[in-house]
């Protein structure tokens, strides 16, 4: 490993990074926007575009589309499912945004090349009242085609690891990264910069905890730089306390989305009671958001989880009673039926062969026919993820025309607190189910958003050649801490002067687990417990000093491990300050089992001072801005 | 089910200087052992198996072997990506096969035009993002009180 | 790796496998006798025996002494205390005889060199009632040292792997092994054979499942080779159900016994509530088990749990608070108290010193000191294990001045019920709480009843020679398997055509962790479970033939995840087989929550058939044989 | 803590064919690298912190680093064992040093004899073991009903 690294300084007005849905949504937009105002945009990857982030492998269905042109959704009905879907805690006007310009993405992908599953009358099939089927291996691939081919290449940057973020007093100024494949450490100076690098995986323990951990819901590969990068810029961060824990088929996570919406599919537990059933008296306990429909994601949990605490799992998704259901009115004309039964056999082996290829082959591997049998499905461990049901991101400007006189706008949609910082997709909170077409569309809000602060504000940000210098050798220390030592031991992995970001990891996750209400703690914590996690976190973050890397490959897991234990003490804090339980299915306060309508229903913010790295929670005010409870 | 390679097949991409999985992993797994010039997974743990890989694969020799942890031997499940189209083989643990065909994109590959065909009518300073209302096929919502 | 196996022929009269306890007792034993009686006495075991074997370590008391010249305790108030312990599930005869002959291994101890606290007086320092303390820290090396003085090196085998009995018809006729340091394969011929190859560990997952899975409780090195090693040889198994969960210092596992016996120190939960007292009432839920002093372990674990269940933990240790009471009666003077604080200092180090150095190391990288903080304590992962407080094992002879004219004897005392097969230590059953001490004294019973059985049997069984061949081609099959498919990918540890040890176990873990009620599912299991649990384990049975190793050392992995798996499945099978919850604390059949006595007080016992590979699972009744009750 | 090796410090017993820590460990974790004669611990995963292979190498080349998992860095706990003690030596994380001496035996190395100085009076069809009742100091218990 030589220790020489060429600095490499782009220079450019707007920095996108990521290359995921968000920032697939920023380039076309940007891109327009920009080549008419004169603006240079540059883009960022940590992976190359056309396989990059959530959807890098395929995704079986759309799940934010409004359809407001047939006329049966509206945006508000929209903003009513979110904000109860998590339990009173959302942004009305970011949420609003969001849903008011998602069809016109989903729109783009259909124009792009994306196989939209289409009814007689050549209209979108519906999974669920917002969601549409797709044949969806490629839509990264298609998704990313139109951003490139807006950007054009010259201006993204893949296989660089953004680590940093680089400040001008209470501006943002860029961003420092390196490569993972050439010894090249760059410099990008912006006007602005949208981060949108996606979600925080492999904080909390996972499930699997031999190879089959590269088996998480959410990619491995997202790993809270977003979180971290928004952070550490000083930006107030939201919903930090919202983790999201799927329900997924047991141990490799194939959706269950399309198995209960499309399907109609019951979920029943070991002894065949069906827990949305027997269970639902328990959601009176939880005020209004127990009575409406769809009933919450995590009070979906809960009733299940209920059934598992008592010991009565497995719980099995009854995927060939469902089957049977729909193919019954065919059962008169056996031609017909066979037919339908193969189209259902087809369309269920599609839903996980476009997303969760590894669900398919644990089908075929323990001999799993979804039409003659059930399937266990199970809790996840949880996720941190704007995008999806969880909620956790920057706390963002709304857009002036929906936000505009109140506490939610400060000038530029989707703006962070950090002058000329954007964040989208997974990096922005509480706007929660905007998934891959609503992040795609957030990014698009965000981008043009930052085209108009760039010309607003055009001047380029002084960047402090000796803060880039000191972020350089600390990129790079990892490197040298194993050069130094390496001689030391005989076992290259057990050294006591370093830390490999493995083993770091594992010690985060566990620490999580059991401390801070993972899945091996039923998902609960308390007062103490909390303490206890903050003692371990701090003499884990002590030694993040020593963690080490043998190569450029490495060097990005150490990174990925330093994005990670700041979302999880940014987590950590918010469940200590939030003396209630809100969201039981995805975490219980032991101590405080109840939720608490008269001081919780707020925002739990938080700040970190760059400066004196102390950290503030507070609370922000839930506000109702278009009349709809 | 980690994704592996299989020697045998694996040309290290003609010795390009990027090869096909490398270039396509989106966990930086994929390495080129240039002095076998064959690829290897260099972190079977940190595998998600969204077979970017394989599918990418000019050879065809990228497979994928169930995770240790909860994968019983036996079954594999192995794409052939063509340009328009996908097609899937199940092996099953007990021998029985399965074969699926599903779409993948409308459109020439490379051809995704930004503007989706859709004119602009947007301004920097309306509500409207590029290619809005055409794309969105209405009236940009606001809220009127 | 040469595919070429020298095959060495051993011959010999009594055949001990294993160096641990037992085997140390055997070998002084069945030394002296052999002499006198010309028997030939060999031993193998699979590491050195200096420190082989969960003592290896060392200990820091000797859990089991009577005392009986102290005229305190006697034989019958130890039979009550283990029988009430185990919930009734106890074998009277084997319990009394291991009793009466404890002291005797103890007092050899002495004299071989072992430290021991003593008195004022010279006497042993009691820990608890049972349990005397020790400087234990070369407690193995000189028991070890008695043992291989007694039989002299030659008729010593170290660092062979003993595999598979051999058997002539209904007679043990000697085994099978390999070393893991020379290309050999060894074939003992025996007239009778002591099983003392330990217990089983890492059946279940680890709660830390990185690095620190090397940090179980038990050494990592007892693979379930004893109960592998009988239930092949078709001898009838008794109590695998009972697995054993210590309650432990978190994380490093070191000891409680000093601390709640010879500390006295009290445990409480987060809200400072001690769960011996608020959940005394539950014991009544218990019979006449729940009224007994000392509580039974598991209802103390119980009792922790239902704390932890409710989200009550984490558990703690209150050392701060112990030590200043042992040291309050010197404060008036502050020199003693200084001596006597430095005192309790030092011993509370080296309870961990001697027997958890990993424990004093946690102590010592989280900046704890006994002395002014307290420690977590937590339920562990399950273990199997004769000697401690699990039960499972050979279901073997009591003495005929015991047991004689009852279905407990058949001829030999700790013979199975194959002819010439004994076992003695964690492979023997239902006679817990044995410990080191016990597990001595039992290996001596079990060695003087194998001469004995010899001489009345004084012929050399036959062993078949195709029967060695096949099982020679067995024992090296995955280092072929290894080489056959090794070129088919470009990373040896992902190959379709083979599995390797370390994922198999992983496999294992997680599947007994899930469904048989491990430490994430809160020790909780039901049939259904335990029939998905049978599914997975026979998908996996399946796999094992296509187990591969790269060397000897791996070889020895394969097969001791061969051995595993075996206790696993008679786990599986028997866990279903009881319809009751009888050991809360250890596991819970959440459809058949409390205990029976009308049903269940009784023995559930197991046999393999190794001709039709068939298992049979029945009751046996407990007997009162001594009017303990 | 995994048991590592320092590479300075060992000589791989000078070439002997078992170096003491290959002796001593009871899961057959230390291997000699005939290369550059020195040990490594190849599965540190399965190290179960024993020390047997510290106390017995004669270069005190062998250290423990916590198990990364749940261990912060920084503190050693180091044992010198000699014939009749043993000496440990507990760095803390916050630097501080605690020593501590126990005894380990109270006899010669070697010198165990088997019946410890006991008569034996036990016959092969007697209820006492080997060297009983000498050793038990009192009469074989028996049940009298
Ligand atoms: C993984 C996954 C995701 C989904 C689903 C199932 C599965 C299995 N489901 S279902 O469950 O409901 O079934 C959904 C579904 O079916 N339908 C749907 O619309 N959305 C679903 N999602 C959610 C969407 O995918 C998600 O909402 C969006 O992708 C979020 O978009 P965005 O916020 O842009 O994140 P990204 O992951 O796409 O992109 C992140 C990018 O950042 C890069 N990156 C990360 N760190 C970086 C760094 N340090 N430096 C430089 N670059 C750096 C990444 O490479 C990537 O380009
Ligand atoms: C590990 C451990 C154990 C204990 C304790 C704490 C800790 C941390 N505690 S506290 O918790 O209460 O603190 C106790 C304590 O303080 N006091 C006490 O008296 N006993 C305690 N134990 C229990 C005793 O150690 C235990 O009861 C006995 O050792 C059991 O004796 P035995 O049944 O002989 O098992 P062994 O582990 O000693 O020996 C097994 C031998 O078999 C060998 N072997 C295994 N598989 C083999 C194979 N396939 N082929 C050949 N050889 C093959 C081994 O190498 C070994 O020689
Ligand atoms: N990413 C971009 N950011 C800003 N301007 C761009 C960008 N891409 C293209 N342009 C401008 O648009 C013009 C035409 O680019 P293209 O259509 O990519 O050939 C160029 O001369 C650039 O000035
Ligand atoms: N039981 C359900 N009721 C209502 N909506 C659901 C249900 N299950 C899944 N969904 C929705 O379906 C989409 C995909 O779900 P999932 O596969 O769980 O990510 C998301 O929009 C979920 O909120
Ligand atoms: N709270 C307790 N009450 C009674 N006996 C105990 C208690 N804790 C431990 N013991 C006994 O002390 C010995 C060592 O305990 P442990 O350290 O738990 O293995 C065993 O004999 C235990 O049964
Ligand atoms: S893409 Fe295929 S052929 Fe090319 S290097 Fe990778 S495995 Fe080999
Ligand atoms: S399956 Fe996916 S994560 Fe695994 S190596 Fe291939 S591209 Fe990378
Ligand atoms: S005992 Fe010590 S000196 Fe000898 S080989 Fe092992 S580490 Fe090296
Ligand atoms: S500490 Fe124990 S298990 Fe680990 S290498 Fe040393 S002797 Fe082996
Ligand atoms: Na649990």
């Amino acid at each position: 490993m030589p220790m020489n690294f060429e600095t490499v300084e782009v220079t450019t007005d707007f920095l996108i990074v990521g290359g995921g849905m968000a920032a697939c949504g920023a380039a076309v937009e940007a891109a327009y926007w920009g080549k008419q105002h004169g603006v240079k945009v540059t883009l960022v990857d940590k992976a190359s575009m056309v396989r990059s982030g959530a959807v890098g492998m395929g995704l079986s269905a759309i799940n934010q589309y409004i359809g407001v042109t047939k006329g049966t959704n509206t945006v508000e009905d929209y903003i009513k499912y979110v904000k109860y879907d998590l339990m009173g805690i959302a942004r009305d006007d970011l949420v609003a945004n969001i849903a008011r310009h998602v069809d016109s993405s989903v729109h783009l992908f259909d124009k792009w090349g994306l196989p939209f599953w289409k009814d007689d009358e050549g209209g979108y099939v519906n999974e669920g009242r917002w969601q549409l089927m797709i044949n969806g291996e490629s839509y990264k691939v298609v998704v990313a085609e139109a951003a490139k081919n807006a950007l054009g290449m010259d201006n993204i940057y893949e296989r660089v690891f953004v680590i940093e973020p680089l400040l001008d007093g209470d501006r943002i100024a860029g961003c420092v990264g390196f490569s993972v494949r050439e010894n090249k450490f760059y410099v990008f100076k912006a006007k602005a910069v949208l981060a949108a690098m996606g979600g925080a995986v492999g904080v909390f323990k996972p499930k699997s905890t031999g190879e089959g951990m590269g088996r998480s819901w959410y990619p491995p590969f997202s790993t809270g730089s977003s979180a971290y990068f928004t952070i550490k810029a000083g930006a107030e961060m939201t919903c930090q306390e919202v983790r999201f824990v799927p329900v997924r088929f047991k141990d490799a996570y194939g959706p269950v989305g399309a198995w209960f919406l499309l399907f109609k599919s019951r979920a029943t537990n070991a002894m065949d009671e069906e827990y949305m059933a027997t269970r639902r008296s328990e959601l009176a306990n939880w005020g209004k958001y127990g009575a409406v429909k769809p009933i919450p994601a995590n009070l979906r949990n809960y009733l299940g989880m209920l059934d598992q605490f008592e010991g009565k799992g497995p719980l099995f998704m009854r995927t060939d009673e469902a089957i049977a259901n729909l193919a019954k009115k065919y059962e008169g004309d056996e031609k017909a039926f066979k037919k339908k039964m193969k189209e259902l056999e087809a369309e269920a082996w599609e839903d996980f062969l476009d997303m969760t290829i590894a669900q398919a082959l644990l089908w075929a591997a323990t001999n799993v026919e979804p039409e003659k049998g059930s399937s266990e499905i199970a809790a996840t461990e949880p996720y941190f993820i704007g995008s999806h049901s969880g909620a956790s991101g920057a706390w963002v400007s709304g857009p002036e025309d929906l936000a505009g006189g109140t506490d939610y706008f400060w000038g530029y949609a989707n703006m962070t607190t950090i002058k000329g910082l954007f964040a989208a997709g997974d990096a922005s909170g509480a706007s929660s189910h905007k998934f891959s077409s609503g992040s795609h569309a957030e990014g698009r809000i965000a981008a043009k958003a930052a085209i108009k602060f760039i010309l607003d504000n055009n001047t380029q940000p002084n960047v402090d050649a000796a803060v880039v210098e000191a972020l350089k050798a600390e990129t790079y220390k990892p490197l040298e801490i194993f050069e130094a030592n390496k001689g030391y031991t005989t076992t290259p992995e057990v050294n006591p002067n370093y830390i490999l970001p493995k083993m770091f990891m594992f010690r985060l996750q566990k620490l999580m687990d059991e401390y801070v209400g993972g899945f091996s703690s039923n998902f609960s914590t308390n007062t103490k417990s909390l303490n206890r996690a903050m003692e371990l976190l701090t003499f884990l973050q002590e030694d993040s000093d020593k963690l080490a890397a043998r190569d450029l490959h490495e060097l990005m897991r150490v990174w990925e491990n330093k994005h990670r234990i700041m979302q999880a003490e940014s987590h950590v804090r918010t469940v200590l300050f939030r003396e209630e339980t809100r969201w039981p299915g995805y975490y219980f306060r032991a101590d405080y089992p109840k939720i608490d309508e008269e001081n919780w229903l707020c925002f739990v913010n938080t700040k970190y001072d760059p400066q004196t790295k102390e950290w503030s929670v507070f609370k922000k005010p839930v506000l109702n801005l278009f009349n709809v409870d | 089910m980690p994704a592996f390679i299989i020697a045998e097949k694996c040309d290290g991409c003609k010795g390009q200087d990027k090869t096909a999985c490398m270039y396509a992993c989106p966990n930086d797994l994929m390495v080129l052992d240039k002095e076998i010039m064959k690829a290897y997974n260099r972190d079977t743990w940190a595998c998600w198996e969204c077979l970017c890989c394989g599918k990418a694969c000019p050879q065809q020799a990228i497979d994928l072997r169930g995770y240790a942890d909860f994968v019983p031997l036996g079954a594999t499940c192995t794409p052939l990506r063509g340009s328009d189209s996908i097609m899937w083989t199940i092996k099953f643990r007990n021998g029985s096969v399965k074969r699926f065909k599903f779409p993948i994109r409308t459109t020439e590959e490379g051809s995704a035009a930004p503007d989706g065909g859709f004119a602009n009518e947007a301004k920097l300073d309306s509500i409207e993002l590029y290619t809005e209302p055409a794309s969105l096929g209405a009236a940009v919502w606001t809220y009127k009180k």
